[in-house]
């Protein structure tokens, strides 16, 4: 029925009796980036790991291209690539193996070639053969993003991934990600800084306490109004800007 | 699911072999205990060597432990577990896949920890095809049990009270049938056939139901 | 040193009663290896009775490496033992305060166990008296001993050797007097002041050297 | 003899083959706040470890306010305040418990109004009874932050300090980092964020590959002119802008 990459429907998830999210709707498109703002522990964390489908007692319903998570959701996990805080890499393996493992269980075909080939684009091929113990945390950043796109999803789940990478690669990856969108894929990202979200979002979103306050394109907007109107909501705690 | 059953067991191994964590800490641990049952028992009484099997195995359900501690402790670190679950692959052979890894580091463990049991307990070692097969499938027994609530325990935070309560009714039949086929290999028991296809029955049935209930293993809160 | 000491205690009884988890984790471990003896080995012979003391300290042996883990890994969890090695204070007293805790933990599991150890392996405690002091001082000599090297394996990556070739004998005569002391408070052995002064000596030996040497362990790399 | 807060001296640090740190020398002094800029795996956190005394195996000499680590060592320690990407607390401990177990280590002698102050000047005043495990990441990161300032130390390490900080809580962070400078403190910040660091930063220093190449104070220069030049060495891996 519907073509959206994305669809969260009244996402209602509790921790006792707060309120992480409060029935929050939103839904993406194929060709979008979308931003999540909001203030630590506004729930930017929580709608990620819905999506993602690594919370799965919650109230509402999450749909990826089409697919409900309540089938065997196989095909929404091959869609759908995921990029956390934490890096998903086995520590005592190498980058190289780390991609080529994740590549076999995504049974990517050209497995090797393609680990070869996301490894050169975050530009970690020199450090191919690096445990991943002994990368720093910017380089672990990276091959982190490199896991989650090692098996060509088509929609991209990233929780401030722009954390620890410096100049050159935060460039590399708002480059990807503006091709990966091109391309028909969508994304969905968390991150404190508007400067860096218009350089590759569409639109954004803001979370204030667990609900979705704003939600609008980036097109006819400029980063300076929107952090000024985004700036007020988080320092006067007034809605809707 | 036999491909991402062999994903994982060449990872563990990988990993193993650049670590040596799971089998050193299962080896370490099996000498303890043979060296502590050594000098704290007196061994050297006919009685004993007749319970030698059950010795040996004590200390294996303990060292066994311990690697599979680590085995789950691996995907953990660093979140790695939570993108494996997350692959679209078949529960069933994540499992499969880590069950043969800890199976196989059980198996190498007790291969090695072999000749100090034999000159320790001064045991000698008549049918070692009996031998083999009794370590190879009480190696799986344990594996097949023990992966499955190492998972269970580290997804849940009730590991307390929850394993002892399943798992102990569950391992023991196990651990009498390995003790008693090691027993026979041993030449210190007879009739071991109702013993061998209890271990295999066992191994057979746990690892069918393990298989078929991984998926529900896997899925967090 | 002591005020470390104390704030190091009460932090992780504070964990513990939290979580609970070393001391559930020994407690699941001493069942498994009592209930598995009593299967595995018909217990119910005099002579088993008189080895009962070494079946139990062989059950702690390992119950209290478990938690030992644990207590060792909460500080390595998102780093906080970095910062307390980072801290101006003794190392001494850092090593004090997690060698009381340990030894509680363990002290606490054998008391909880204690009931089914005695149905299990059909003893009478003919002294309790001297039965506390045996749990008390073999759960200081083994916390003393175990935390010492915990330390040393959360802080170097050569767990796989180094453990066994110190650890081992290390503990080999602690094992020895609990047994013997433990056999003593059951009724099955005579001369305990022997086992006693050596466990007493021991206990004071380890925890002296340890609170000395623990600063050089705490430092990496 | 030196009134140096920091003073690192041909510091080299090596992992097998590859030096991490290669000579590097630089001192900042009370009243300063100095910024570390260098590319993903330059050796930014390795500087950071040698000078907070994480590494002790490596050549050079680093003293703290005078003291060399050499000596006993505690009152440098005493002194010293570390933020690493680790949030080095306790994960089953509340807020304030992780607080006062750290000012009664670093014997505050009100330690329990201490950790109440932190807490509250990071705004952390209504989750100091949270278990930290359930704290978002943002939460996390000012906890950390309050646990390396909880013993009043007059010297700050901080490995990326403002990763995961919503806007407000950036702020608030520039705002206590000035305050303590201003009191004489001294700061050591890495970072990759040049708008950020020069809300807060009088100097700034580049690594690249380990080795010193840019270290000046950042009184004549804005952040554009700064950024400018900084991005020319990381783009183009030219020396010394």
């Amino acid at each position: 029925m519907s073509a959206h990459a994305l669809e969260c429907e009244r996402i209602t998830k509790r921790y006792g009796r707060i309120a992480a999210l409060n029935s929050v709707d939103v839904s993406v498109d194929p060709g979008e980036c979308v931003a999540i703002f909001g203030r630590n522990g506004a729930g930017k964390t929580t709608l990620l790991h819905v999506a993602g489908s690594l919370i799965r007692n919650f109230d509402g319903e999450v749909r990826v291209f089409g697919q409900s998570r309540g089938d065997n959701g196989s095909d929404a996990r091959r869609t759908t690539g995921l990029v956390l805080h934490e890096t998903c890499l086995y520590d005592d393996l190498t980058a190289a193996e780390n991609l080529r493992f994740f590549a076999r269980l995504y049974q990517v075909s050209d497995a090797e070639r393609r680990a070869g080939d996301v490894l050169a684009r975050f530009e970690l091929a020199d450090r191919a053969q690096s445990v991943v113990r002994t990368l720093s945390r910017g380089m672990k950043q990276r091959l982190a993003i490199a896991r989650a796109m090692v098996h060509r999803p088509r929609l991209l789940l990233m929780d401030e991934p722009f954390t620890g990478l410096d100049e050159p690669s935060s460039q590399t990856l708002v480059t990807v990600l503006r091709e990966f969108v091109r391309d028909g894929g969508a994304v969905v990202l968390s991150t404190h800084d508007v400067e860096r979200a218009f350089d590759v979002a569409t639109r954004a979103i803001v979370l204030e306490r667990g609900s979705l306050t704003l939600d609008r394109s980036l097109a006819d907007v400029d980063a300076a109004a929107f952090r000024h109107a985004y700036w007020h909501v988080l320092f006067t705690g007034t809605a809707r800007a | 699911m036999l491909q991402t059953a062999r994903a994982v067991l060449e990872k563990d191994f990988r990993i193993e072999l650049r670590t040596r964590d799971a089998i050193s800490a299962a080896l370490v641990f099996s000498i303890l205990v043979l060296v502590v049952f050594n000098f704290a028992l007196d061994v050297n009484t006919p009685e004993m060597r007749r319970l030698a099997a059950g010795f040996f195995w004590v200390a294996f359900a303990f060292a066994g432990t311990l690697a599979l501690d680590r085995s789950f402790a691996l995907e953990k670190e660093s979140g790695a577990g939570r993108a494996l679950a997350l692959a679209p692959v078949d529960a069933g052979g994540i499992y499969l896949g880590k069950c043969a890894a800890n199976a196989a580091f059980l198996f190498i463990t007790q291969l090695v920890a072999l000749p100090l049991f034999v000159i320790f307990f001064d045991v000698s070692i008549q049918r070692a095809g009996a031998l083999a097969a009794s370590f190879a499938l009480g190696s799986i027994a344990f594996a097949a049990v023990g992966t499955l609530f190492s998972a269970v325990a580290a997804n849940t935070r009730m590991r307390g009270l929850l394993l002892p309560i399943l798992f102990l009714p569950l391992s023991v039949p196990a651990l009498i049938a390995s003790v008693e086929t090691t027993s026979f290999a041993l030449g210190n028991a007879e009739g071991p056939s109702f013993w061998f296809t209890l271990l295999v029955v066992y191994d057979v049935v746990f690892l069918t139901a393990s298989v078929l209930v991984f998926e529900y293993v896997l899925e967090e809160s």
